[in-house]
């Protein structure tokens, strides 16, 4: 039960709260566009770089091997189960379905870095190689979710290039990757100088972005007119599987209890950044709408205040 | 006055994700000429939309075009079947420009 | 080319914080469909502003709406006692549109 | 519905930089009112350009007038000798205001 | 005299100057919106949460109920003084000189910021509920504010929900009440996690803010067309009184010397935010120009510069 | 080689790298333009801050007084070199090579501040004082090239006015002048309160500073029309010769070794920022697509990998 009272108690996820009530409450405040932009762009260098550091570090073991092809089987995996959910229970049309099947198993950074966050605080710190999984999960479920839609269709070949590229390229990526790598390069010594930034500003940077992710997530719930109770119910059905399914195979291929809950709260999550650009190329008449209210409105709020403490629970339990 | 000619402007909302596309639909119609506006909030049959920044899934541009009705209608006439399901509004109007020649 | 209707382009400057209540007064007037465009800065009778987003009191926009000619001319007789008041410049023009009987 | 008039929407895409400029010739042609609007980015013939931030230089904005018929002919005269040398881009329409005294 | 000299050579006045100057000589330099947006959001944070550790420390004293009550009934009663002072000797007519006292009555969170950051300097840091105190004079102004501006003339009953609901969940209120809870709910110990953001950077952003406020408020000076020579000399009248009456109410109900300087600078600060926002939508026919041009270009350099060392000195000498 | 291994291995250096290779893949990453416009900001105070604190400590010494003659001297006269190079060998016609030449003349500030980063970690940083000597250097070179360019025209005295403002007061002169003169005036002690913000993070920024415009260097060469062959090779052949006049007048007027690779950096970089905008208003028929595409699209990129190296080697043999 600590877990739960570290993640209710935590200013990180008390400011998230305070985001969800103004939204709640119709209140006008906002964090200007650019500085969320900018937050996001500071927490995907900063958890990269302090990955790189990480491995730079410990080596390239097998571990990180295991995780690695663990992630990427997961993010092409875990789309067909959740298409079967989407189209079945919550009655959802082929093409709508494939495209939130893809964010599905995709994966959210932030929903990451908050677990992490939280997993340091309680001495289960998730190995420095799970950020280069997150990277790793981020794309493959593009394609299954294109796959899925797009059954018995021929394909697009003419557009195909633009999406690859915009798949493979995208900001996040490019971001993870490259700080990792950077990270990597640099080494401890090298990060020593930027950690004033990329390490002691980290928590109260991840409050406000947390406080940010409140009210667009908040006002998301309030303003969408594309969720239905069923899709809802999947918005958190389709986490709580994937995040068993996650922590479980973590714990398969001998993770620590840290890793294997990380591994368990990427696969729970649900990708809003690069998933959503790619299906507005690839799958321009599904609708943005339907997947961003049940990734952003619902899934990730879920993850972030039960999602966290219920799949580490799972991995003490089992580990 | 100097003298002007007339030209269409054509103006389309469109996502941000898509501008892209529109971009080079507008190249096929001979129209290489635009200007990007940003957007900031709107509403349609949709429901509301702001941009978040955190999910740039959601941005909307304003793409602005000057040409001449010709390669105005070749532009019009390849995005028609897609205006809805893409999420487009396009409108068309008249403009006066001097030195029309490079529209 | 495809076959287009004319409808009223009104694109109206107002304060930022005003821009809820003309939201409210183009949906009595029947429109539910608009964007909302930044604006900069600029100079008219009252000198010059710019947003300076320390107090949010200065910041203006534009509220464009495509309408049909009946609605938009609703919301102008509501509008056009509290123009110069409110600070608002409103302008009228008509446009081309693909498939009007959405608007 | 309200009485109207007619009058001139002056749209013109100028860079950022030269835009003071641009505001002393509206006022040398007796136009003290208009609006800044911000862009994003676009193409030409001078290639793509967006605005970077780090090097000014290359900002766009939209200068937007309404003004009588009379002003916005001489502003335009005023500029048409400049308007390809300094990059910039005019339009003109006619547009329906309330109240058109002041422009 | 200290406080004069230590206010004048503060790095952070200096960058107060350094905007002022600039936008005097006319200078381009501008700040970007969203980033000033942003450290204002930061400020209110940052000051929000600091009071709230501080009072989950200290504890409910009776100290702080008694400063709550007397900075709602000066917020209430203020505009009242204004107002007389407006119309009588401003020449103003009700619904402007309205628009403005509620201006007066209510309160600045930059002015409050830079005069802590300025007592505490001397060793004379007022206590941490002074930040509930600055969240609870926001508003009550508006109402005398309007009552005085609509003497006479019947409610606008219609438009008056908008109008409360933008009063009590206005962004800065929002900040500020927030950030106090959550400071208080994680007191030091959660704090000291995000303390390298919320403590570290404090005063160097400050000065940031500082420099935009200068140049804001200059800019304002010289572009205004709504300012008259008597509605300026009323923005530094009206400030000098306000700001004794508070100081003196402070020592009156025996707050210690820098909680009723602080409160002395509340009462003489004026809103720039919260109140011209409120006053758009409820008086809209009121001149924001006359408004700000007085607050923001008159008031808010002369309590930055001369109210705070001022209202310091009176402190001390009654206290 | 030790300096060319330390700037390869730099974080700082890695992220510029990061963000070139991300502009020639194309990936759509981008830094939201306030943000990059407040950390260049943050750049130029943090900068100046510094130099005026050291400046408080060393005074003013004759040092200094000999480096911001040579300095203003180098800002006037490169730019007539440039000038002939750009016109016979680069075939460029008289306006833009005017245009271009004023640029050459001017200086980088981000240049500087990379070159500064890098001699300190070599033990080699700068004295203060060069912080003085890179406002200095700013704006004589737009005179040089606007006399260049308007050689046998008559001028155009209507609208010098404007210009001689925009030079002046333009931005970068105003925060580096301004900021240096209060960190001399608040000295160490008073720096000190403001220095988790202005040194601490000082790294990390410019890490994220310089993927930016690594971004924003790499698309402009990417999309430039403008840029001919010849002009690329000037743009690499200037600075060249620039640098090393600027390093051998470095340690020619007694400077240490330090200050004399500062001084050849200063000379070899090209401006972005102050010379573009003015000659925007001075010169509006010059393309700023050319001289952008040289200044940022090439001079600055080699001078970041290859320029700072290079001239450190220079002044440590000649010094
Ligand atoms: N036909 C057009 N329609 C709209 N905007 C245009 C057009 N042509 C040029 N522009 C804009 O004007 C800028 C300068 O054009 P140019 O002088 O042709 O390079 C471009 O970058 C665009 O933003
Ligand atoms: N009548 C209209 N006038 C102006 N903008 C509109 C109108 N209808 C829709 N829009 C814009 O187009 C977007 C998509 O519209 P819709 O497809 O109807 O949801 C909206 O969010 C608005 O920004
Ligand atoms: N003739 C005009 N054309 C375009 N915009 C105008 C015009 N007149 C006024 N404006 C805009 O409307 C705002 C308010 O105008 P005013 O009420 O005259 O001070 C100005 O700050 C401008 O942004
Ligand atoms: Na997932
Ligand atoms: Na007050
Ligand atoms: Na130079």
């Amino acid at each position: 039960m600590d877990i739960v009272i570290a993640t209710l108690s935590s200013p990180v996820i008390l400011f998230f709260i305070l985001g969800l009530a103004a939204a709640f409450a119709r209140s006008d405040l906002t964090i200007p566009e650019a500085v969320a932009k900018g937050l996001s762009i500071y927490l995907m260098i900063a958890i990269g770089m302090k990955g790189g550091v990480a491995v730079s570090k410990s080596g390239f073991t097998p571990d990180l091997a295991a995780a690695a092809a663990a992630g990427v089987a997961l993010s092409f995996a875990l789309p067909y189960l959740a298409f079967g959910l989407l189209t079945r229970f919550g009655r959802i049309d082929r093409v709508n379905a494939g495209a939130v099947a893809a964010h599905y198993g995709s994966v959210s950074v932030v929903t990451f870095v908050t677990a992490v966050e939280i997993l340091d605080r309680q001495g289960l710190g998730p190995a420095g190689y799970m950020v280069a999984v997150l990277a790793l999960m981020e794309t493959p479920a593009i394609i299954s979710g294109l796959l899925l839609a797009r059954r018995g269709e021929r394909g697009d070949g003419d557009r195909a290039g633009g999406l690859w590229h915009e798949v493979l390229l995208n900001a996040s990526v490019v971001l993870l990757i490259g700080s990792f790598v950077i990270g990597f390069a640099a080494g401890a010594e090298g990060f020593a100088a930027t950690a004033p930034l990329f390490d002691g500003l980290f928590r109260g940077l991840l409050c406000l972005f947390l406080l940010d992710m409140g009210l667009v997530a908040g006002r998301r719930l309030i303003e969408t007119r594309a969720l239905t109770a069923r899709a809802a119910a999947l918005a958190i059905l389709i986490p709580l599987v994937n995040g068993a399914i996650g922590t479980l195979t973590g714990s398969a291929i001998g993770l620590d209890t840290g890793s294997a809950a990380a591994l368990g709260i990427l696969a729970a999550s649900a990708s809003y950044i690069a998933v959503p650009a790619a299906m507005r190329l690839a799958l321009p008449k599904a609708d943005p709408g339907l997947s961003l209210a049940m990734s952003l409105g619902v899934t990730f709020p879920f993850n972030i205040i039960a999602g966290i403490p219920l799949f580490t629970m799972l991995a003490q339990r089992i580990g | 006055m100097v003298t002007t000619v007339t030209r269409k402007r054509v103006e389309i909302l469109i996502d941000s994700a898509l501008a892209p596309r529109l971009i080079h639909a507008a190249a096929d119609a001979g129209i290489e000429g635009y200007t990007l506006i940003p957007v900031q909030s709107g509403a349609g049959r949709g429901g509301r939309w702001r941009d978040d920044a955190v999910s740039g899934a959601s941005a909307k541009s304003i793409f602005l075009t000057i040409a001449s009705e010709e390669k105005a209608a070749r532009l019009v006439d390849a995005l028609a079947p897609n205006l809805d399901a893409h999420g487009m509004l396009l409108t068309l109007s008249d403009v006066e420009v001097v030195r029309g020649e490079r529209f």
